[in-house]
């Protein structure tokens, strides 16, 4: 049995070393605010482990209890409570480990941070909030949870709010998730509406009543309720999980310090639209619209945000560019009712793109907060630990086997082939030829930082201190290995990226691991299909030598291993030969340009113009003060009667008495 | 313990204890000071101690009082109150609390006639919740304009007097055609009894002149859109505390009395024109988010969004007729208490915002946002609160301002998911608007080398901030006692709101 | 016999004399401070006619009054004369206009 | 014509004539003694009335007393006749037309329905009593209050004609009896410790 308390203190734990740190930070200092948070972290990792145990390997039932009632009006009611089955006990491990590992690492990578308390504080928040929204029971909690990862989300990118850019990414971040949010709190108004409540097992009870229930959105088009639900849930979904095209905050969001990065942006906060698919799919599978919208949506982001990474110069922003593209994966999974699948590549996403970006921030680190990889090169004999660790994330991301990626990412290429709903075709050549374009941004990033000859100089006379770049490429001393509590997390995470696939893809995608907290319907179900083809991991990554996937990754990595290491000036020619194409994908697409044209100064121009034109110009102008004036104007007219003359005042006087007696003689009565 | 009149108490001891505050005088502003305090915690003891006597499930006036006061026009000194007034009255005590707090150091001048202004007013505001007679309703409704018109007038800005006399006439000229309603009603059924009233029978042309009366009177006072452009004026020139308290409490009082009023005593009329306020509610939603974004001025902005945030209000309260309408009662007083929680909850969270402006302006003297840049480096204790008190007003869960909000949207999608697409719009634009504030006054680095001087806050100033977030926080994450302490009472109502008078 | 009649005309006729009086002599405030007395006296004698006819001591009781107020009127009137004359050496009504709106 | 209709005619001819001149003379002080010739006649017509009482304070109040007030004023002050005149031709039709219009009017209303009221006998008129008797019972019992307030009036009136017209000229020498009372012995005398004066090189013979 899992016992309240054990969860209660998986969730306070973090909260509890976020408050210490927080708000004790000067008192406890550097080393009480990281041991606090730490070991509210560690406890709350140590206890999901052993509830996922209790869950998997002791028979324990799911829980599903409610703590308090946060309100209950006539017969809507919302309470806080906890839902823990295999797949919530599976995000809590994910969460808390990532977040134990990236606890650790940031020891070392904050270490002269002023706001290293706060960091602490803030990290320690953001693994609180995540843990209430998979272990939610209800909708309320979890969008608690949702809007308080964007809030801890927001924070973090703009950490070093001294930078104008960093402020602006946070804001934009949030507002962006702003948008989708919008159309999630309305999926959970439309939930309590056809639904009835805003419990998950009350509401999954009554989801069979939703076939054939329709709302007439636009006037004379009926549409199915649930897939009015789902498209609004998973409008919330794209914003989370940075879908198209509410994707643009992700790459600003690199912004933020590394670790949040691997913590946030890669590992955990993004996917929790995935997770909340994989929660919803009761209702997903009531609805093939939705789940045609869920794959082409992510299938598209797999393949054109991936080819956006091809083209960036900064370390962080190809892993983020490869953190959508990857997401997009998922999303195509969970569109073809393969939840697993997605789920599946989450939890091992989670991992190899976690250490990736701490890779990517040991190197950082080492090159002193320079992070355009034209300034790098050769890395590889300065910092061997993080050379090795990020070969296998890279392998891992590009689903060679039998690295946990490509056991994940497999199943989901298969999945969406097999699928039926509309848009699979489509959707199908996406994540294939994704799987090119995720080899090429890999290696192309591991080529310019690890390989070939440094593109840096070393000087110790050009800089003062570590920020101080005179000019970029010149560093004050040599780059070295980072310290152990930056290596240890990447060789921690190194592991499961090396070997969960191998271990777990069996029972996650075939062994029915998730239970009751999946359902897919019998004729959305692909992966039971793909099951009577598995022979075990082992036979599996043999077999996949011989597909498809396989060699559009190997294609990849040939091709810019050729290209960057033998023939370094070929880059450019292919940049200027593609041209206008190249143009397009360098500037992503040009979304961020159409939103801050269109959203950004527009909101500003449409508000300037209704303060300025209907508020102070029509309301108070010709209203208000109009009326004022008027009255003054009037006044201004009727004061000239006032003459001061004494003779005035009487004569208006006699002429009012003359016309009294008129009136009296005139009118004649009894 | 129901014989003590405590309502007399919660009325007459603020305004007993400004006559002591006023003789303190202009050379003893300490003393002043510490008088209005005791006089502003003694009325919160009171109020505590009535709540702890308040029946819970009750939906009947309680703690009632009545005495003959005109008996030539059958009015009475009556009181009593429900949940619904109940809460607001607790909002009031509490804020005139922390407002006095506030005050302590940022009103230099005429100390004591300010600590008494503020007294009195507390006590008028908490008569017009009170009040179940309507010319008493009506007499307290006007008296609580003198006080604030005082504190605009007298310690506001620059444009001070202009922004008083608009207060004052807006509120003036709506409140003249309540008091024609006022009369018709006492004509029709010889007594100001308000619950009287409720049950009056009234054709359906006397209840649309009655509905658009009271809806004129109680739009100015919110204010919706269009009759709002008094409010920004209004805040803009405030001293600090008058900010808090009209935006904390005194907007609270045109809901309360459609609530009151349009609701109950015009149902028909109100159901039928429901459309046109919730076209306004959600203009204003709308509407004044797309104008707070562009403000420079902070306390203009803050102004905005608490009309938007109050849009929520009239947006809950009239989508009611909605869901009526469509037989959905629970909806109905998901709707209801969400526009009463937002009520309670906008009461904290403007109040701190206020608060917290008023803060930066006692030390800069401008409320410029341009003027300011790089707080949380300079003041990290103050930007704790100011982010937290950004978060609250952009309806983050956990904090007091989601839930009233997110139960309107709830209500308003059960009524139509275009609506409640409108109304979820708040949640980007407020969004926008508050955190691009944040982001030019907190982070970034400072404008000045003055702002780089400032001082961060002083343990008074956290004292009360940190008042303001406590509230906000538990409402937030725990609004069932809030919920409950109003359910007798909006349960009923929205019976009442179902018979029709026709 | 003298009617009731004869008293209101004459009282009308001096009363509207008055009036034509502060017509014409709308410069000297000494000749309208006279006119109003002239009014007065109109005023009373209707007063004293009504009393007389309907036998009702009350006219008179007024009449009494308005005496009074009279004379206190004037005094104080005269009063103000003089301190004008005093502070602008004229009195021209035509020069007096502090009123003007 | 009985006698009384003869008197009648004949005060208000001259009541007329006097309220005539007091608007037309040109020359304050002599339309201050028109106004007196129309109050004295129109006491007597007030006698005719039986109004004595009343009459005879017209007499002794108003052209004893106010009269000669205004009579004061007017040679008091500097008057120049031609300023006050000014406009008189100008505005005599408009004030004649007024004038006419309102006579007109008056006596349509009042005029024509007072001819038909009979005057009752005198003596039931007033309850058997002398004018006077007739009007102190009324004004001493139910007129009290009102009497007293004129009272009141009256003297408020004389302060006012005082204060308003009382004032210090700057540099003339007046007395102060309450000064005077108030004052304190050291005020009186100055007692000053001078040095005294050496003789010799500094004194002059």
């Amino acid at each position: 049995m899992i016992s309240t308390a054990t969860l209660l203190a998986i969730v306070l734990a973090p909260l509890a070393g976020a408050i210490l740190a927080g708000l004790l930070g000067r008192k406890i200092g550097r080393t009480g605010a990281h041991s606090v948070t730490i070991l509210g972290v560690g406890i709350a990792c140590i206890l999901s482990i052993r509830v996922l145990y209790q869950l998997v390997w002791g028979g324990a039932p799911a829980y599903n209890q409610d703590i308090y009632t946060w309100f209950q009006i006539g017969g809507i009611g919302a309470n806080v409570g906890f839902l823990v089955d295999r797949l919530s006990a599976m995000m809590m491990v994910v969460v808390t480990f990532v977040s134990l590992m990236v606890h650790v690492y940031t020891v070392g990578y904050m270490a002269d941070d002023d706001g290293y308390q706060r960091f602490f504080s803030y990290i320690a928040l953001f693994t609180f909030f995540m843990l209430m929204l998979v272990m939610s029971n209800n909708f309320l909690q979890l969008f608690f949870g949702w809007e308080g990862v964007g809030l801890v989300s927001y924070l973090l990118i703009g950490f070093w709010f001294k930078k104008p850019s960093a402020s602006y990414a946070g804001m934009k971040a949030f507002i962006v998730n702003r948008v989708g949010d919008l159309g999630f709190v309305l999926g959970i108004a439309a939930a309590l509406h056809f639904l009835g409540s805003l419990d998950y097992s009350t509401a999954f009870a009554h989801a069979p009543s939703l076939t054939g229930q329709t709302v007439e959105v636009i006037g004379g088009h009926p549409w199915s309720a649930a897939t009015l639900i789902c498209i609004l849930l998973f409008i919330g979904a794209m914003g989370k999980s940075a879908q198209v095209p509410l994707h643009v905050w992700l790459p600003d969001s690199m912004e933020g310090p590394t670790p949040i990065s691997a913590l946030i942006h890669a590992a955990t906060m993004v996917t929790a639209g995935v997770f909340m698919v994989a929660r919803m799919s009761p209702l997903f599978e009531l609805s093939g619209t939705a789940l045609s919208v869920v794959m082409v949506t992510g299938a598209t982001g797999a393949f054109f945000l991936g080819l956006i990474g091809i083209t960036q110069f900064d370390i962080k922003r190809v892993i983020a560019y490869s953190t959508l593209s990857q997401l997009g994966y998922m999303m195509a999974a969970l569109g073809a009712s393969a939840y697993a699948a997605g789920i599946f590549h989450l939890m091992t996403h989670a991992f190899f793109k976690a250490l990736l970006f701490l890779g990517a921030g040991s190197v950082i680190m080492a090159m002193h907060h320079e992070q355009d990889m034209r300034h790098m090169g050769g890395l590889r004999r300065y910092m061997p630990i993080t050379y090795a660790t990020m070969w296998i994330g890279s392998l891992a991301l590009c689903g060679i086997p039998p690295f946990a990626g490509f056991y994940s990412k497999d199943a989901i290429i298969e999945a969406v082939g097999a699928s039926h709903v509309w848009g699979a075709g489509y959707a199908y050549w996406c994540v294939l030829l994704g799987v090119f374009v995720t080899a090429t941004y890999t290696f192309r990033m591991m080529h310019l930082t690890f390989h070939g000859a440094p593109r840096f100089r070393v000087d110790p006379h050009a800089g003062h201190g570590h920020d101080g770049h005179a000019e970029p490429g010149v560093l004050t001393h040599a780059p070295h290995e980072t310290p152990w509590v930056v290596t240890v997390p990447l060789v921690l995470l190194a592991i499961p990226s090396l070997a969960i696939g191998y271990f777990a893809a069996r029972p996650l995608l075939y062994g029915g691991f998730f239970g009751s907290a999946i359902s897919v319907l019998p004729a959305h179900d692909v992966l039971a299909g793909m099951a009577a083809e598995f022979h075990g991991p082992l036979a599996l990554a043999v077999h996949s030598v011989a597909t498809t996937p396989f060699w559009l990754a190997i294609a990849g990595i040939a091709l810019t291993s050729y290209i960057y290491l033998l023939k370094p000036t070929l880059a450019g020619t292919i940049s200027k030969a593609l041209g206008p194409l190249y143009r397009i994908v360098d500037h992503k697409f040009y979304f961020d340009e159409l939103y801050t044209a269109l959203f950004a100064r527009g909101s500003v121009a449409l508000g300037k113009a209704l303060w300025k034109g209907a508020d102070a110009g029509a309301i108070d102008g010709l209203v208000v003060n109009g009326s004022a004036s008027l009255v003054g104007r009037i006044a201004r007219r009727a004061r000239t009667l006032q003459s001061g003359y004494l003779y005035h005042y009487a004569f208006a006087m006699i002429v009012g008495l003359i016309l009294l007696l008129a009136g009296f003689v005139l009118v004649p009565h009894a | 313990m129901t014989h003590w009149p405590f309502l007399s108490l919660l009325i007459w001891v603020p305004i007993a204890g400004a006559v002591p505050v006023l003789l303190a005088g202009d050379r003893r502003p300490q003393l002043a000071r510490w008088l209005a305090l005791l006089a502003a915690l003694l009325t919160l003891a009171v109020n505590l101690a009535m709540l702890s006597g308040f029946d819970y499930h009750s939906a009947t006036m309680q703690f009632v009082e009545s005495k003959p006061w005109i008996p030539m026009l059958h009015v009475h000194y009556a009181l009593g109150v429900d949940g619904i007034a109940m809460a607001l009255i607790l909002l009031t005590t509490i804020t005139t609390v922390l407002v006095i707090i506030g005050a302590w150091q940022a009103i230099n001048s005429r100390v004591h006639q300010y600590m008494a202004a503020m007294l009195v007013l507390s006590g008028f505001m908490t008569g017009v919740f009170a009040a179940t007679d309507a010319l008493l309703f009506y007499v307290f409704f006007e008296a609580q304009l003198i006080p604030m018109f005082l504190i605009i007038g007298v310690w506001g800005g620059p444009r001070r007097v202009y922004a008083a006399l608009k207060f004052f006439l807006y509120t003036f000229l709506g409140s003249i055609f309540m008091l024609l309603g006022l009369i018709y009603l006492y004509l029709k059924s010889g007594t100001f009894d308000m619950a009287a009233w409720q049950a009056l029978p009234l054709g359906m042309n006397a209840q649309t002149w009655l509905f658009f009366a009271f809806l004129l009177a109680f739009a100015v006072k919110i204010p919706m859109v269009p009759v709002h452009t008094w409010l920004p004026d209004a805040h803009v020139e405030a001293p600090t505390g008058g900010s808090v308290v009209l935006a904390a409490v005194m907007l609270k009082i045109g809901a309360y009395g459609l609530i009151r009023f349009a609701l109950p005593v015009t149902p028909d009329a109100a159901q039928h024109y429901a459309w046109l306020v919730v076209a306004l509610s959600l203009i204003a939603v709308i509407y004044i988010g797309y104008v707070a974004l562009v403000q420079e001025d902070m306390k203009k902005l803050v102004a905005y969004s608490s009309i938007a945030h109050m849009g929520f209000v009239t947006l809950g309260l009239f989508i009611v007729f909605m869901l009526i309408r469509a037989h959905d009662g629970d909806a109905a007083q998901l709707g209801l208490q969400g526009a009463m929680v937002q009520m309670i909850s906008h009461g904290f969270v403007s109040g701190a915002l206020f608060t917290s402006i008023g803060v930066m302006y006692d030390r800069l003297h401008t409320r410029l946002i341009k003027d300011y840049g790089g707080l949380a480096r300079v003041m990290p204790w103050f930007a704790v609160f100011m982010v937290f008190f950004a978060m609250a007003n952009t309806g983050l869960p956990g904090t007091s301002g989601f839930v009233g909000e997110f139960m309107v949207i709830l209500a308003s999608f059960a009524a139509s998911p275009w609506l409640a697409l409108l109304a979820a719009f708040t949640l980007v634009i407020g969004a926008g608007y508050t955190l691009w504030l944040v982001k030019r006054v907190v982070w970034g680095t400072p404008a000045s080398s003055k702002v780089e001087a400032m001082p961060d806050i002083n343990a008074r100033e956290a004292l009360v901030l940190a008042a303001f977030a406590a509230f906000t926080l538990l409402i937030g994450i725990w609004p069932e006692p809030l919920v409950k302490l109003l359910d007798p009472a909006v349960n009923q109502l929205v019976q009442t709101l179902g018979h029709s008078k026709l | 016999m003298i009617s009731l009649a004869h008293f209101i005309v004459l009282g009308a006729v001096l009363f509207c004399i008055a009036v034509a009086g502060i017509f014409i002599n709308r410069k000297n405030v000494i000749v309208l401070l006279m006119a109003i007395e002239l009014m007065l006296l109109a005023v009373n004698t209707n007063f004293i006619a009504f009393s007389r006819f309907f036998g009702d001591v009350s006219g008179q009781v007024f009449v009494f009054f308005i005496l009074t107020v009279a004379a206190a009127e004037s005094a104080i009137g005269l009063a103000i004369l003089t301190l004008l004359f005093r502070n602008r050496r004229t009195i021209n009504v035509a020069e007096f206009d502090d009123l003007r709106g | 014509m009985s006698i009384e209709l003869l008197a009648f005619y004949f005060f208000a001819f001259f009541a007329v004539l006097g309220a005539l001149l007091v608007i037309s003379l040109r020359n304050p002080v002599h339309a201050v003694l028109s106004l007196v010739l129309t109050f004295f006649s129109m006491a007597s017509i007030w006698m005719l009335l039986r109004a004595e009482f009343l009459a005879l304070v017209l007499i002794v109040v108003y052209v004893g007393a106010v009269m000669v007030l205004f009579l004061f004023v007017v040679m008091m002050l500097d008057i120049k006749v031609a300023a006050a005149r000014e406009g008189f031709i100008r505005y005599l039709p408009v004030g004649i037309g007024v004038a006419a219009v309102m006579l007109a009017e008056m006596v349509a209303l009042l005029g024509v329905r007072a001819m038909h009221v009979a005057p009752p006998p005198s003596a039931a008129v007033m309850g058997g009593q002398a004018n006077v008797v007739w009007i102190g019972r009324a004004l001493y019992t139910e007129y009290l209050l009102p009497f007293e307030l004129a009272a009141m009036i009256l003297t408020v009136g004389i302060v006012a004609a005082v204060a308003l017209t009382l004032r210090r000229r700057p540099g003339v020498r007046h007395q102060d009896a309450a000064r005077q009372v108030a004052v304190s012995a050291h005020e009186r005398v100055r007692l000053v410790s001078m040095p005294a004066e050496r003789g010799g090189n500094g004194a002059q013979p």
